[in-house]
């Protein structure tokens, strides 16, 4: 950690970068939020631990407009989602200087409590440089211990691996994190009868409040303006007792972003409702792969996104699962 | 390599060479024919009215024992093969028959078609090899012309039956050059010989037996080979006409050798 | 069929491309091949044309079928146009599976200038399919109801 | 000022009759925005233009909605109509009331329900229609014919007289195509040479027409006025330049055992040919298949006794790129293979051939010197029974399912050639049905009959039975008399069916024009359009657009020249101005719509953009609309929906969703 | 009665399967069937019968008992209109209704001789008798 926080000071001195993207200290040990540093100086506030989940390659799209170059930090799920943006110029890769940056699982508040803990103060365990095992919980009931393990965002647990897509340099150890199968959620609801299948979204969504936590965080929807901020399909935002935009809205931000979401998980994370939006893009991601042939957005910026692409003998709609 | 096997009726009774031949003949070739058990009666013709169900069972139970083994089923007679094929047909691509039959059945897992219906004509050309036959013949038949008497019930329909050309069939033509003969082509061995007919109208019969008979003689045959035990009877008894007719599986056991043996066995 | 069934007249949108689909409908109608008045072509240039928003909002409106009829592929005006059309149905279709649409409310089939009996047949099947669903009330409204 | 009128046509009683118009009037006349709503009896007619026109004027209409037939019918006409009266043309929207309501229901009440909303759905996108201009683009002034049949020639002919260039692409090594294969033409008899070969020789030699035989087209990129083509020159390993048409070469080839295409492989031809003796370009092509010195590397026979050292070994394929302002395709017909049709015993005996078999024997020269003679033994038949409709006016699983239209003409002449060559020779035609519209077509075929004895039975046959002694015992039936018939015959000729040419649909395919189920091209409109594809700037010509006989296709092939000609005469195109456009304000610059476009018509650009108050620059896409197709396939791509199409633009189309969904 | 005919003819439809309107009256049916000289009713005319909604003809008639069902108008018709099917659905409509049976049991032995396979009478009684 004491070697990063030295490389950036090393790099924003010497001017090889103008200013430096990570994340810094909150108001508690357990929400850092993301954060320019633009001096040496500054990086005292600078911070990297396992609750640093948030997605970094979006802001690039503007500092990619900013004056030099921007020193960002990613992890290697970030990685994909940068290469998304460079395939679809939202940002200029000369004007990003990336440090690939190791991850040993990013935890989730959500997860930590679900384990019955409450009233938290301080976390510690959850340090780049620790064996990440075991989280000291402090609240205000006395201290608890959680395992590093349980506590994890759900992306963690069926990471995409710890290697990085694109990099400058990198530094920190990973460790491992990858102990589920990504799709069996998308698997147990398409199993269900049409009217379970129902019930069940029509349970998650209810609880959707429209913050739009979920487009904004997303790297894919990096659009200038949303389409449910143009007027182009009379779908602009409306009221919120109109019914359209809930029921569709999910589903057809899942369809903008098919093929070109890398299934980095953030939506999920920052749903303020809990609601597990990735179990839409995933059911994309698999049919994809199921019926044009594995697909990793992000991996290869050469690559084709299936859905610009076709071949002579794809299935027909009917043919489907 | 085993196949589920449905002999039939005739198979049983007057038919028995036809059954006896055939059996000896695979085992030299290398494979086994398992009789299913408590197989009954195909009926013969197979029901052409599609409202029919309960004379389209008997196929069934045969069709889904061979699909419990994970067998392939195999037939001698062109009657059994016919009926067999177009229910099993059925059973692929006809909803309403395929809803009713299983209803009826009461199986433990529907039958919908899956096993493979075979001639042993088609086990010979399709499985076999008609050039791994000719490996085993040990008395080929050398200097005999020899004409294939098909019928109807192998050929037609042809988009459901798919046993050969069902106007130009080569299949016993090339078991016959296989076992060393040469193959009589001449061109009423598609047309029918009368069938059930011949029971209440016995002219008609003899009528489109002779048609056969003669032509097969014009073409210089010596002997007619077929699979069908009803055109055996028909040529046999209603043309006037010498030329003897016998199953293709005595003169498949003959060139292997093993004719004999069967005949010392048999009692036909 | 339940009395129900038989009184309901669903709202059946096909989207209709200009040069086969379109042409076919035409076909059909000249050739006096009847289909229930429930179907409402919209015409477009192509079936890639269809966005899955144009899907969404006639659900959200009150469709109880949507079908999207193009070229065969291969035979597209465009060269390439249904092949995109195919992937994006596809998809969209197994989409609105999994979140619970009857499976029978969407349908894409290729119709070409010359198959305006397949248009009709197609046609008289979808709105049987939709008429034996019923009114489509789940894409209406995903949150609201519970 | 906004306002719309809406039109409703009666099409007589086409839509009338299921239609209630003046119900359809009054709901249309409550639509927001509508101003004016009338019925007409006919719309389209000059009355209920004038009509159309007259509002227009009278009401400052800013939009119209004509409820009438479909718009592939009469949009054009209608869009000309507002234009004339001063309103912009793609304000103009059509309600398909008659192929798509009227002619489809029986139900008054329910056909009239229909026809509202249908109506109610263009008011709705009329509504937010928006003037286009159409753009222009240059015309190429060069045809290309695909396909160096009659068809192929007459239209070459037809454009070249008209001072434009062509080239015509021919993939054997000579033009003639089927007809050279004739020996005579019905209902007049002529030799089929006599009048074809002339009409050959023009084409070599007119200077405007440029033959590239031997060759196939490879691809096809542009629209209309403006075509690539890509041609593939096979390598023919002669020197088209240098070599004389001597023919030595031909006579002294060693290898001499391929089938002649020309005599429908009735006869053999050397590795060195050309199809037939009045082959234009008179040039041979090897044959690499057969060629012994391309196969092994030995031989050389041709190039040792070729005084004009033509031959090259070593000549190779070449591609040549040409442009085109229009494209002609007169692929032509095959006769179909007769794999399904054993009963018969094509396969089985060598007396029983196809019509164009019988047409090379009667040939003088073909394979006999145009003696009829039976194929087995070379001996003259007595009894000659032709079948009719074999592979024709089937059922989709056992054949064509349409008539090949020129077979009982043919036959009619075949028997009557025959009979009148060769009296005591019986011949027996079983027939279904004799269609012969044309004319002097019946009166030819009546004169086989009654003149030239030729017994016409009503009926089908069976089977054809070869006989040990040799002959064919044919199993008939006499549907007049009620009778079966085994008539012993020595030669049977099959009328089988045609169909087009199977390279047609690949080159259907690169030229994105539509075929029907049987391979046949889709013309335009079948009555007003027939000899144009819905593709513009691609043309129709001969059979394969449907089976026709020699004088219907010359006379297509001149309707086909003409409308190239009208179209090459043009300096100008009017662009279609349905195009897709980006909205630059909000373009992401993504890529997603170029990678989908079928025209390479977007391309991006780096521009400052004022996005209120802050000027940036982006990346933004630009459409090329002299490309652009107007497909749409990017307007699903871009993610943001900035790419829209004018004329279906997304508010056009959701309008209209909503409109019927109401 | 008018309501009978037609039901009857629909059966006949219904139980073969085949579509008589699809026929182009060419005859190969007749052309090719072995059993035409004893026919009083032709296999071509079979279709037109049944669009003609004369089904009590065809239960009168002779045909249905010499058809063999060798399939060979099947296998031929170029218009898949199927004439065997049609003489089978005739052939059946009568023996379902009582007394139409062809073949009596008592029949048998007169017509029996030792060799006949049990494949013949099995069929037999299958085409004649209910």
């Amino acid at each position: 950690m004491q070697e990063l926080i030295s490389r950036l000071k090393e790099l924003l001195e010497s001017g090889s970068v103008q200013r430096v993207l990570g994340w810094k200290k909150g108001d508690f040990t357990f929400n850092p939020e993301p954060a320019y540093f633009n001096s040496a100086e500054e990086l005292s506030e600078f911070v990297y631990d396992g609750f640093c989940g948030a997605n970094l390659s979006k802001y690039m799209i503007k500092a990619s407009n900013l004056e030099g170059v921007t020193a960002v930090l990613l992890k290697p799920c970030d990685t994909y989602s940068f290469n998304q943006l460079i395939k679809e110029h939202r940002v200029i890769r000369e004007k990003a200087y990336i440090i690939g940056i190791g991850c040993k699982g990013k935890l989730s508040l959500d997860a930590i409590k679900a384990q019955g803990v409450k009233g938290i103060t301080d976390i510690k365990g959850a340090e780049i440089d620790g064996d990440c095992n075991e989280l000291k919980v402090e609240t205000l009931y006395g201290e608890k211990t959680v395992s590093y393990k349980d506590s994890m965002l759900e992306r963690c647990h069926v990471c995409k691996g710890k290697e990085h897509m694109i990099y400058d340099e990198l530094m920190l150890e990973s460790a491992d994190t990858l102990d589920a199968d990504r799709f069996t959620d998308v698997e147990i609801i398409e199993n269900l009868t049409s009217e379970d299948k129902f019930t069940y979204f029509q349970r998650e969504l209810s609880k959707c409040i429209r913050c739009n936590a979920c487009r904004n965080v997303c790297p894919a929807c990096s659009c200038r303006k949303c389409v449910f901020d143009s007027t182009k399909f009379d779908s602009e935002q409306k009221a919120n007792v109109d019914p359209f935009h809930e029921s569709m809205f999910h589903i057809i931000r899942a369809f903008h972003v098919a093929g070109r979401c890398t299934d980095c998980g953030e939506c999920s994370r920052v749903c303020p409702q809990g609601i597990p939006l990735h179990l839409f893009n995933r059911k994309f991601i698999k049919d994809i792969n199921e019926y044009y042939g594995v697909f990793q957005a992000g991996e290869d910026i050469g690559q084709t996104s299936p859905l610009t692409d076709y071949t002579l003998d794809d299935m027909e709609a009917e043919e489907r699962r | 390599m085993k196949y589920s096997y449905y002999p039939g009726c005739t198979l049983r009774t007057k038919a028995k060479k036809l059954d006896a031949y055939a059996r000896a003949s695979a085992k030299v070739l290398g494979f086994e024919m398992e009789e299913i058990e408590n197989w009954q009666c195909c009926g013969g013709v197979y029901p052409l009215s599609g409202d029919e169900i309960a004379s389209k069972l008997s196929s069934v139970r045969a069709l889904n024992e061979a699909k419990v083994k994970g067998q392939e089923l195999v037939t001698l007679c062109s009657a059994c093969y016919h009926v067999v094929k177009r229910v099993n047909d059925d059973m692929r691509n006809v909803e309403d028959i395929r809803l009713r039959a299983n209803n009826y059945m009461k199986l433990d897992e529907p039958y919908l078609g899956e096993t493979e219906v075979l001639h042993f004509l088609e086990v010979l050309r399709d499985r076999i090899g008609f050039d791994e036959v000719k490996k085993k013949v040990v008395k080929p038949l050398t200097g005999r012309k020899i004409g294939a008497y098909y019928g109807c019930l192998l050929l037609r329909p042809s988009e459901i039956l798919g046993f050969d050309n069902p106007e130009n069939p080569t299949v016993m033509e090339n078991l016959i050059r296989a076992l060393g003969a040469e193959p009589v082509i001449y061109p009423y061995r598609n047309e029918c010989c009368g069938g059930y007919i011949s029971l209440k109208d016995k002219e008609l019969s003899k009528n489109m037996c002779d048609t056969v008979m003669n032509s097969a003689e014009s073409f210089e045959a010596e002997m007619l080979i077929t699979a069908c035990p009803l055109c055996q009877y028909n040529l046999t008894k209603n043309a006037q006409s010498d030329v003897p007719v016998i199953y293709f599986t005595e003169l498949l056991a003959e060139a292997l050798g093993v004719k004999e043996e069967v005949d010392a066995n048999g009692s036909f | 069929m339940s009395l129900t069934n038989e009184e309901f007249r669903p709202k059946i949108v096909a989207f209709c491309c200009n040069w086969c689909s379109y042409a076919g409908a035409d076909l059909a109608g000249s050739s006096r091949l009847s289909y229930p008045a429930d179907v409402k072509i919209i015409r477009v240039p192509c079936s890639c044309r269809v966005n899955p928003m144009f899907i969404l909002r006639a659900f959200e409106k009150g469709a109880d079928g949507v079908i999207i009829c193009g070229c065969h592929p291969g035979d597209c005006h465009y060269s390439t146009g249904n092949y995109y059309a195919r992937r994006r149905m596809t998809l969209l279709f197994s989409m609105l599976d999994y979140v619970g649409i009857e499976r029978g409310r969407t349908r894409v089939e290729w119709v070409s200038a010359a198959e305006g009996v397949k248009f009709s047949q197609t046609m008289n099947e979808f709105v049987e399919t939709v008429r034996s669903l019923g009114k489509n009330v789940r894409l209406g409204d995903l949150r609201c109801k519970n | 000022m906004h306002g719309i009128g809406v039109f409703v046509c009666h099409c007589g009683s086409n839509i009338a009759a299921t239609v209630d118009v003046k119900k359809v009037v009054e709901m249309a006349k409550l639509e927001p925005g509508v101003v004016h709503a009338e019925d007409y009896q006919y719309m389209c007619s000059e009355a209920g233009q004038e009509k159309i026109a007259q509002a227009i004027k009278e009401k400052n209409l800013s939009g119209i909605v004509v409820c009438s037939c479909s718009p592939r019918m009469h949009e054009a006409t209608f869009r000309k109509c507002a234009e004339k009266a001063g309103l912009n043309p793609y304000m103009v929207e059509i309600a398909n009331l008659r192929e798509q309501c009227s002619w489809i229901h029986k139900d008054i009440e329910e056909g009239t329900e229909k026809a509202v909303i249908l109506t109610r759905a263009a008011i709705a996108k009329v509504n937010l229609n928006t003037s286009l201009e159409a753009g222009e683009s240059g015309v190429i002034k060069r045809a290309l014919v695909i396909g160096g049949g009659i068809a192929g020639i007459q239209t070459a002919l037809d454009i070249a007289d008209a001072g434009y260039e062509v080239d015509i692409v021919e993939k054997t090594p000579s033009i003639g195509g089927k007809m050279a294969q004739l020996d005579k033409t019905f209902p007049t008899l002529d030799c089929s040479a006599c009048i074809l070969t002339p009409k050959m020789v023009d084409a070599a030699a007119h200077e405007k027409i440029n033959l590239y035989t031997y060759s196939e087209v490879e691809k096809v990129s542009g629209f209309v006025g403006d075509f690539t083509v890509e041609i593939r020159k096979k390598a023919r390993y002669v020197n088209m330049d240098k070599c004389t048409g001597c023919g030595v070469c031909m006579e002294k080839c060693p290898s001499k055992k391929a089938k002649s295409e020309f005599n429908s492989g009735l006869s053999n031809r050397p590795a060195i040919y050309t199809p037939f003796a009045q082959a234009i370009p008179n040039v041979p092509v090897i044959d690499p298949t057969q060629c012994i010195k391309l196969k092994t590397g030995k031989c050389g026979v041709c190039e040792k006794f070729c005084q004009a050292g033509a031959i090259d070994y070593k000549q190779k394929d070449e591609v040549i790129t040409q442009k085109y302002g229009a494209i002609v395709v007169a692929t032509g017909f095959e006769v179909i293979k007769l794999d399904n049709y054993d009963e018969y015993a094509y396969s089985q005996s060598k007396d029983v051939i196809t019509s164009l078999e019988l047409e090379r024997i009667m040939n003088a020269a073909g394979p006999t010197k145009g003696h009829l003679e039976r194929l087995s033994d070379g001996k003259p038949p007595k009894n000659i029974v032709f079948i009719q409709c074999v592979g024709s006016r089937c059922a989709e699983n056992k054949g064509k399912s349409y008539c090949s239209k020129i077979c009982c003409m043919y036959t009619a002449k075949h028997a009557m050639l025959i009979r009148d060559k060769y009296p005591d020779v019986n011949v027996t035609v079983f027939y279904i049905d004799v269609r012969t519209p044309g004319k002097n077509f019946d009166e030819f075929y009546r004169r086989a009959v009654e003149e030239y004895g030729v017994n016409y039975v009503k009926g089908q046959v069976g089977k054809v039975a070869p006989q040990a002694d040799g002959s064919l015992l044919v199993h008939g039936v006499d549907l007049i008399d009620g009778k079966q018939l085994k008539i012993s015959a020595d030669m049977v000729v099959l009328a089988a069916a045609i169909e087009p040419n199977p390279t047609v649909r690949n080159i259907a395919t690169m030229l994105t024009a539509s075929i029907d189920t049987n391979n046949f091209l889709t013309e335009a409109h079948p009555k007003l359009r027939p000899v144009e594809s819905p593709t513009a700037g691609v043309f129709l010509s001969g059979v394969c657009q449907g089976p026709k006989d020699i004088p219907e296709t010359v006379s297509q092939a001149g309707a086909a020249a003409i409308k190239v000609v009208g179209l090459l005469a043009k300096d100008k195109l009017m662009t279609n101005p349905c195009t897709a456009k980006a909205d630059e304000l909000l373009c992401n610059g993504c890529s997603a719509c170029a990678n989908v476009c079928p025209y390479g018509a977007i391309s991006y650009e780096d521009k400052l953009i004022n996005d209120h108050g802050i000027r940036k620059t982006h990346r933004v896409a630009v459409v090329n609309s002299a490309l652009c197709q107007g497909c749409g396939a990017c307007t699903v791509a871009c993610p943001s929906g900035v790419m829209d199409l004018q004329g279906f633009s997304n508010r056009q189309i959701i309008a209209e969703v909503d409109a019927i969904c109401r | 009665m008018e309501a009978s005919k037609k039901s009857r003819s629909e059966m006949v439809k219904e139980i073969s399967g085949t579509n008589p309107l699809k026929c182009m009256k060419c005859g190969k049916c007749s052309a090719s069937c072995p059993s035409y000289e004893k026919m009083d009713i032709k296999p071509h005319q079979f279709v037109s019968y049944v669009i003609n909604e004369d089904v009590e003809s065809l239960a009168k008639c002779d045909s249905l008992w010499v058809c063999l069902s060798c399939f060979a108008c099947v296998e031929r018709c170029p218009r898949d209109v199927k004439p065997g099917k049609i003489v089978d659905a005739a052939r059946q409509i009568v023996i379902r209704e009582k007394g139409g049976s062809y073949l009596v049991p008592d029949e048998i032995p007169e017509l029996i001789d030792e060799d006949m396979p049990q494949q013949l009478l099995v069929s037999a009684f299958r085409k004649f008798r209910r």
